[in-house]
């Protein structure tokens, strides 16, 4: 059902918002510096606002249906439309979206990175906030490749402008790297494209996903079908970063400006795995069951390798980068149990982990600005010179390695529990030997995370640092960071808030994928 | 019955009261008067679980009618493992009931009240009190000795640079261990178990200035983190069997129909196992314990001596019928987790003789005697098990504030060497540790005796089959606790003194909780005495009180747990035992008799004792071997490999496809397409100016590309259409 | 007469005024290839209009030469200009345009 | 018609040899006046296709005005008058070959497209007034615009041209 009046429009407002205050932006001289700020935050505010207003309009007993949903026609010559819509899957990830945006706003008002110029940053923030929302809502697949795509760009800028001293290689590294994976992407959109069929066997010929999840690969042989699965594998696992295509994800973010590698950690990293579940598993149902122990072995794999790397970092940055691999590793365990519950808990892991890992890079980012260096062995005593920030820092590094009660463990645990029993047609002894190798990692996890938050927080301030003042945490940061506090403690003490939203989606995805199977 | 069915308020007020310290303790109460909040709530949880222990007795004494359940021979246990969300307890008092063999008359008072938490796949995850005599025992032995350590804190930790965190932190334990001790099903029990493991961690950590505090809170969580793999998967195979998380449903379901899952069981146990022997500091998961001592004492008596560290113990006897069956404990005459309780209380009993810091032996204690317990369960004498954890709560924290005490008047030392004569300076302290040290070695009339008797009398009966094995090692560590506790008297309060300055009395804030808590192991065996004992006086009735009350008759007498009778042999053997561990000790060190310096003159005395004071070189294993090399090789090994392997093959396609890049350019268009033009245009201008002047920047030359691109691609278009 | 006549004495004339822009070195020569140029576009609108029997060929070939005076003008008036900048009209001289 | 031919054969005739040699002359006052005779050429032609105002318009405005203008330019210049060996440039041979390439590729497509189209005989014949008649109606704005364009560009020439 299309949804009329106002409510047709709040999707697309979420979405262009951003790049409508980016517009405006563009014609304001950079001179006025706090009206170009104003009007920056003033958009993404203004999204946020819509977002709540989703928050409230959304109909939580159909969460498993798209709402909102505008479809109209766009580039009429390939069949492509502008269908937008909103489901229990997009929700969550659409308001941490939001939700990320004006927060990094805030933590970089007074402290664009150097070489500064607040208006271009800011102008490719909301650029960047366009593109993220819109990839979570389209629900047409030449749509989501462009906003998918659209992300790319600022990110790029962020990274090359904005950052470290190898700047110019991360950034490259990132956009060839992600480049190369979208092609592979754009092909397999392609061969849906052509190859799909309908129930009564035409040929479909259509870029919109709620056909393509109905027909569920219909009429692609199963050996296209795992070819064309590999094209979204490799695009969407470059994205989330699967080992091995994941060697990109640390220079990025060690060299990313604080809130670049916040937004990359918070919401980018997702649109990998929300492709897998979006569109890889409901549109190749057959040959994600035979991608399916793959999947799960390169998430294992991820979560110990991702682990080991991190104890060997000298860089905190870097440290918590790989940590993203090791947390991704979970998220896609889960999806490659193709249960409910794995999807589930991937979803959950998808938000905890943006909160977390966001979190514990704006910690670094602060702490960079503060000692200007990220060394681990010349930190130390953060506890100390700046409690609060110390405090704050223990407490994402508690929540990112699994505490109960906290956010980061609802993703773990359950996809943990759900490798017991994966779904129809995978083998019981593999991923339940999966799911020893995860319980190892989680170990591992608190190991490095320990290890970083004993070396920087507790114990005196090292020498080179004894006599510096370092300020505690400030108002701006404040302001930024308590959402995400709030958001971990939320989460974890009461996780229904996103498995119910959830929950219908991904019953509904593995309802077909069983069908499938059972019926072939 | 109100607060049976209300318990979720017990663990609330202490979160509630870690709340209010952490954020409104500095600013709206006084940094200096935070432990009033700490101790009104800890106080109020007292009285309250009081209250639970007191309607508990009544529910079991006064059953209501629908408590009753009729247990049937044909039991259908079958129903729990269908259904993931019938949550099996309910439906024990409901339906008519399971049983395997068994039709008699049993009691199901079990009382459990959940909601839902969340749901995900079609799976309730409820949370929940699961309420019943164990609960409640636990729920006193927590709350009471909590409150007379927060008592005690006010005093020994004064004036502290972290004190409001120090009483959050406490109030944040006591919540998480109460939450922990009520789970209604397994994930709460997870959840409680990670939580009392974090502000374990916090707690130790709590003077994370110096290296080895935070070295030693790193390790214990560690550790803990080891073992909660074996939950973590333990955990989850016990769903998979079941189908359901309800601790009540997965216990009903093994009682109900013994033995038709004993695989899946062995290896939930076995995982399990790994998890208490590292929460429960069991061999070879013991090493994190006695460095745990690095933390406050007050700490040490209340986390690592009465509570947290008997988590696992609890879990053992909450889950009990999957060890009982997983172990085959009823038929075996040795098994996993009787032989790893009674090595880790022989162990633990000789590390103690070679320590040097108070705190140390006493934490070697305790390594020894939870082994005990475990050793306990593991011979099926689970009543024994948890009478002794109720008795040696109440010593051990006895003698670790006793320590505190020490310490607190010989200027912050736990080192012996530096103690000695403190009787006469401070007696009311020696008093209290030396009742707590006759409890701890089993010694008529204490607390300790009662207990240890039953745990030996439980292994020498045993089930079908004894536990000889377990028997002798028993009574080994009988012998060895009261020799070492002797040595530590000694040391401590015997002698000249060695250390500097003048010891002093506590003041009577700490010298109270002590006097208490010698007060319950004179008298804490009286909860469960043995029926002959108190025949001669005409209270029969109230012979094995923890028995009657504890223990969760509806799934250990499906199980045919058995209860041996009395012996007074067996009590002489223990007694006799401990006495002569008492007088050995006592002619070494008070009459100077036996081989001194035995260590300096024999080698292999002196190996011994070098391997004792290493501690058997398992933290050397841990630390050196598998630490250093995940932490340093193999971690350098995986980062090199993502350097130079994976990363540089990306780097390497990256580049290749430059320089085959740079390569076309070079040779193809330059060479050879660009070549061709230039070779025309030499040839056409002598001159040669060719096409490099496409850059030139004159009009005329972008003129040319203009209209030769325009031409070329009229030609282009005349061809194609 | 053929209506190709003139299209092909257009499309010379137009080819010839190419090369004269793409090879005269003087300015001045330039702007006169140009009006070679439009003058050979003007014989094809008169031709169409002729063969269509419309009007519009005819008005079109006078808003074209009103507008190529105009483009002398001002083009002379550049060349003027930059004479006396650089004392040269030889366009290979001007090389501004070089990034 | 055979007149008609004829006299479009001379002028033609006349006409492309005149170009050639104004893009080729090494006078820059003789390519000037190799212009001339284009135009005139062409004026010649605007009249076999019955288009009178324009072929008046062309001598004119070309012939009187612009010529004029042009031998300004020469004369302001300082062009050197005469025989000058540097009036094309070294790149002649690139120009040639693209105008060549050009006229080949139009002259194919135009042969190819109107091979052997006939131009209408008797047709209707717009004369003058018929002319300024479309001017003044349908093609008013134009007109005006063209107006204004002019005034701009004396004016513009006048300010690029000043001396200060």
């Amino acid at each position: 059902m299309e949804a009329t009046g106002f409510d047709a429009w709040v999707l697309t407002l979420a979405v262009f918002l951003p790049l409508v205050g980016a517009l405006i932006m563009m014609v304001v001289p950079k001179a006025y510096e706090l009206e170009v700020k104003l009007i920056a935050l003033g958009s993404s505010l203004a999204a946020l606002a819509v977002g709540i207003y989703i928050l409230f309009q959304f109909d939580y007993g159909s969460a498993s249906e798209l709402q909102f949903v505008v479809d109209k026609g766009w580039i009429d010559i390939i069949n492509s439309r502008y269908i937008i819509g909103l489901d229990g899957l997009s929700l969550p990830l659409l308001l941490l979206s939001l939700l990320v945006v004006p927060l990094c706003l805030v933590y970089s008002w007074n402290h664009v990175p150097s070489p500064g110029n607040t208006k271009a940053f800011f102008v490719l923030l909301l650029i960047l906030s366009t593109g993220m929302n819109g990839s979570f809502i389209s629900q047409d697949m030449i749509l989501f490749f462009v906003f998918f795509e659209i992300v790319l760009l600022p990110m790029y800028f962020l990274i090359g402008v904005w950052g470290g001293e190898e700047r110019r290689y991360a950034s490259l590294k990132f956009f060839l790297y992600t480049l190369f994976g979208s092609a592979l992407m754009i092909i397999s959109f392609l061969a849906l494209f052509f190859l799909s069929k309908d129930a009564a066997g035409n040929p479909l010929q259509t870029f919109d996903m709620r056909l393509l999840t109905d027909a569920a690969g219909s009429g692609i042989v199963k050996t296209t079908q795992v070819w064309i699965f590999a094209g979204l594998f490799i695009g969407f696992g470059i994205k989330v970063p699967m080992f091995p295509f994941h060697t990109w994800l640390p220079d990025a973010h060690t060299q990313a400006p604080t809130v670049g590698s916040v937004i990359l950690a918070a919401v980018l990293l997702k649109l990998g795995t929300y492709g897998f579940i979006r569109i890889a598993i409901p549109f190749l149902p057959e040959a994600a069951v035979a991608w399916a122990p793959w999947i799960g072995l390169l998430a294992v794999i991820g979560i110990i390798y991702g682990a080991l790397g991190c104890l060997a970092q000298k860089d905190m940055k870097r440290l918590i980068a790989f940590s993203s691999v090791a947390h991704m590793g979970f998220v896609m365990l889960g999806i490659a149990t193709l249960t409910d519950f794995g999807l589930n808990a991937a979803v959950f892991g998808m938000v905890a982990h943006g909160l977390i890992t966001g979190m514990l890079f704006f910690v670094a980012g602060s702490i960079k600005e503060r000692y200007h260096t990220l060394e681990i062995s010349r930190l130390g005593g953060l506890l100390k010179s700046a409690p609060h920030m110390g405090w704050i820092l223990g407490f994402a590094t508690m929540a990112s390695l699994g505490l109960p009660g906290l956010a980061g463990f609802w993703g773990e645990f359950p996809a943990i529990l759900s490798a017991y029993n994966p779904g129809a047609g995978l083998s019981e002894e593999l991923f339940r030997t999966y799911m020893v190798i995860a319980a190892i990692g989680t170990v591992l996890a608190a190991g490095y995370l320990l290890w970083l938050y004993q070396r920087t927080a507790f114990g005196e301030p090292t020498e080179e640092f004894a006599d510096h003042e370092i300020p505690d945490v400030s108002r701006n940061e404040w302001i930024a960071w308590v959402p995400f506090l709030i958001g971990i403690v939320l989460f974890g003490v009461w996780p229904n808030l996103i498995f119910n939203l959830t929950d219908g989606v991904v019953s509904s995805i593995t309802a077909n994928v069983e069908a499938v199977v059972a019926g072939r | 019955m109100w607060m049976l069915e209300n318990a979720f308020l017990i663990p609330l007020i202490p979160a509630l009261s870690f709340a209010v310290i952490l954020f409104f303790g500095k600013r709206f109460i006084g940094a200096d008067r935070v432990h009033v909040i700490g101790i009104t709530a800890v106080s109020l949880i007292w009285v309250l679980s009081l209250v639970a222990a007191f309607q508990w007795t009544q529910r079991v004494e006064h059953p209501s009618p629908d408590a009753i359940a009729q247990i049937s021979a044909d039991g259908h246990g079958d129903d729990h493992a269908d259904d993931g969300d019938d949550h099996a307890g309910a439906a024990m008092d409901s339906e008519s009931g399971h049983g395997g063999g068994h039709s008699s008359v049993l009691i199901s008072p079990v009382v459990t009240t959940y909601s839902k938490w969340w749901s995900n796949g079609g799976v309730d995850f409820a949370v929940g009190t699961h309420v019943d005599g164990l609960t409640v025992l636990l729920l006193v032995v927590v709350a009471s000795i909590s409150l007379l350590v927060h008592i005690y804190s006010t005093e020994y930790v004064k004036g502290d640079r972290r004190y409001v965190h120090y009483y959050a932190f406490l109030s944040l334990f006591t919540a998480a261990m109460l939450f922990f001790v009520m789970a209604q099903n397994i994930v709460q029990l997870v959840v409680g178990w990670e939580l009392v493991g974090v502000c374990s961690f916090g707690l130790i950590g709590h003077w994370w200035e110096e290296k080895p505090n935070t070295d030693a809170a790193l390790k214990a969580f560690l550790t803990n983190r080891v073992g909660d793999i074996g939950l973590l998967v333990g955990m989850i195979v016990l769903w998979g069997t079941f189908g359901t998380f309800s601790i009540d449903g997965i216990n009903a379901a093994i009682s109900a129909s013994p033995g038709t899952q004993h695989l899946a069981l062995l290896v939930a146990a076995c995982c399990l196992m790994a998890a208490v022997a590292s929460k429960s500091g069991q061999f070879p998961l013991h090493t994190w314990l006695p460095d745990a001592m690095a933390g406050p004492t007050p700490v040490s008596a209340l986390i690592h001596a009465a509570t947290m560290v008997v988590a696992g113990v609890y879990m053992i006897a909450r889950l009990y019928p999957v060890f009982y069956d997983g172990f085959s404990i009823g038929t075996s005459s040795i098994n996993l987790m009787a032989l790893i309780g009674g090595f880790t209380a022989l162990m633990g009993a000789g590390l103690a003789f070679a320590q040097w810091d108070i705190k140390k032996v006493l934490a070697y204690s305790t390594v020894s005697q939870l082994g005990y317990m475990v050793m306990a369960l593991g011979v099926g004498a689970w009543t024994a098990a948890i009478f002794h954890l109720f008795t040696h709560a109440f010593f051990k924290a006895c003698l670790f504030l006793g320590a505190g005490s020490v310490s607190h008047a010989a200027h912050h030392t736990f080192d012996m060497r530096k103690m000695g004569g403190l009787k006469k300076f401070m007696p009311q302290t020696y008093w209290t540790f030396v009742i707590a040290t006759l409890a701890l070695s089993g010694i008529f009339p204490f607390a300790g005796f009662w207990s240890k008797d039953e745990i030996l009398l439980g292994a020498k009966v045993g089930q079908q089959n004894g536990y000889p094995l377990m028997l002798i090692f028993g009574c080994a560590v009988a012998f060895m606790t009261a020799a070492y506790m002797t040595r530590v008297v000694w040391y401590t309060f015997h002698g000249e003194y060695r250390g500097h300055g003048h010891p002093h009395e506590s003041p009577k804030v700490m010298t109270v909780p002590l006097w208490i808590l010698a007060g319950m192991a004179v008298v804490g065996g009286a909860f469960n005495l043995p029926g002959p004992v108190l025949e001669p006086f005409g209270l029969e009735g109230l012979a094995h009180r923890v028995q009657t009350y504890a223990e969760p008759s509806v799934y250990l007498s499906g199980l045919g747990l058995s209860h041996p009778d009395p012996s007074l042999s067996m009590a002489l053997i223990g007694l006799g035992l401990a006495l002569s561990g008492i007088i050995v000790t006592y002619l070494y060190f008070w009459r100077k008799m036996g081989p001194h310096g035995l260590t300096e003159r024999n080698k292999y005395a002196k190996a011994g004792y070098t391997f004792l004071e290493n501690k058997y070189y398992l933290d050397y294993l841990y630390n050196d071997i598998i630490v250093a090399s995940i932490k340093k090789p193999i971690a350098n090994g995986a980062n090199w490999f993502n350097q130079n392997v994976l990363d540089k093959a990306v780097n390497t396609a990256g580049e290749s496809a430059r320089d085959s890049g740079r390569w076309i350019y070079k040779w193809i268009d330059q060479g050879a397409i660009d070549g061709s033009v230039n070779a025309a245009a030499r040839g056409a201008d002598a001159s040669g100016e060719g096409l490099r002047t496409i850059q030139s920047g004159k009009v005329q030359n972008y003129g040319q590309l203009l209209f030769g691109a325009a031409a070329v691609l009229a030609i282009v278009f005349v061809i194609v259409i | 007469m053929l209506l190709n006549q003139f299209l092909i004495l257009g499309a010379v004339l137009f080819c010839i005024g190419v090369y004269g822009v793409l090879a005269r070195k003087n300015a001045v020569m330039v702007l006169m290839s140009i009006e070679l140029m439009l003058n050979a576009v003007n014989i094809n609108m008169v031709a169409f209009g002729f063969q269509h029997e419309v009007v519009s060929g005819q008005v079109f070939a006078l808003f074209i030469i009103a507008v190529a005076a105009a483009e002398v003008g001002v083009g002379l008036a550049i060349v003027l200009l930059l004479y006396r900048n650089q004392t040269s009209i030889d366009v290979e001289d001007f090389d501004l345009m070089k990034g | 018609m055979v007149a008609q031919n004829i006299a479009f054969g001379i002028i033609s005739g006349i006409v492309v040899f005149s170009a050639l040699r104004m893009v080729t002359t090494r006078n820059i006052v003789h390519s000037a006046l190799f212009l001339v005779a284009v135009l005139a050429g062409l004026s010649g032609q605007y009249v076999l296709l019955a288009a009178e105002f324009v072929a008046t318009t062309q001598v004119l405005v070309y012939i009187g005005a612009v010529m004029v203008l042009f031998l300004f330019g020469i004369m302001l210049t300082k062009a050197p008058i005469g025989k000058s060996m540097e009036m094309t440039g070294t790149q002649w041979p690139i120009a040639a070959g693209v105008a060549l390439m050009l006229g080949a590729v139009i002259l194919y497509s135009l042969i190819d497209q109107f091979g052997s189209d006939r131009l209408t005989e008797g047709g209707k014949i717009y004369r003058t007034a018929d002319v300024g008649d479309e001017v003044f109606s349908t093609y008013i704005i134009p007109f005006e615009a063209i107006s204004v364009l002019l005034l701009a560009a004396l004016i513009g020439a006048i300010v690029l041209a000043r001396k200060d």
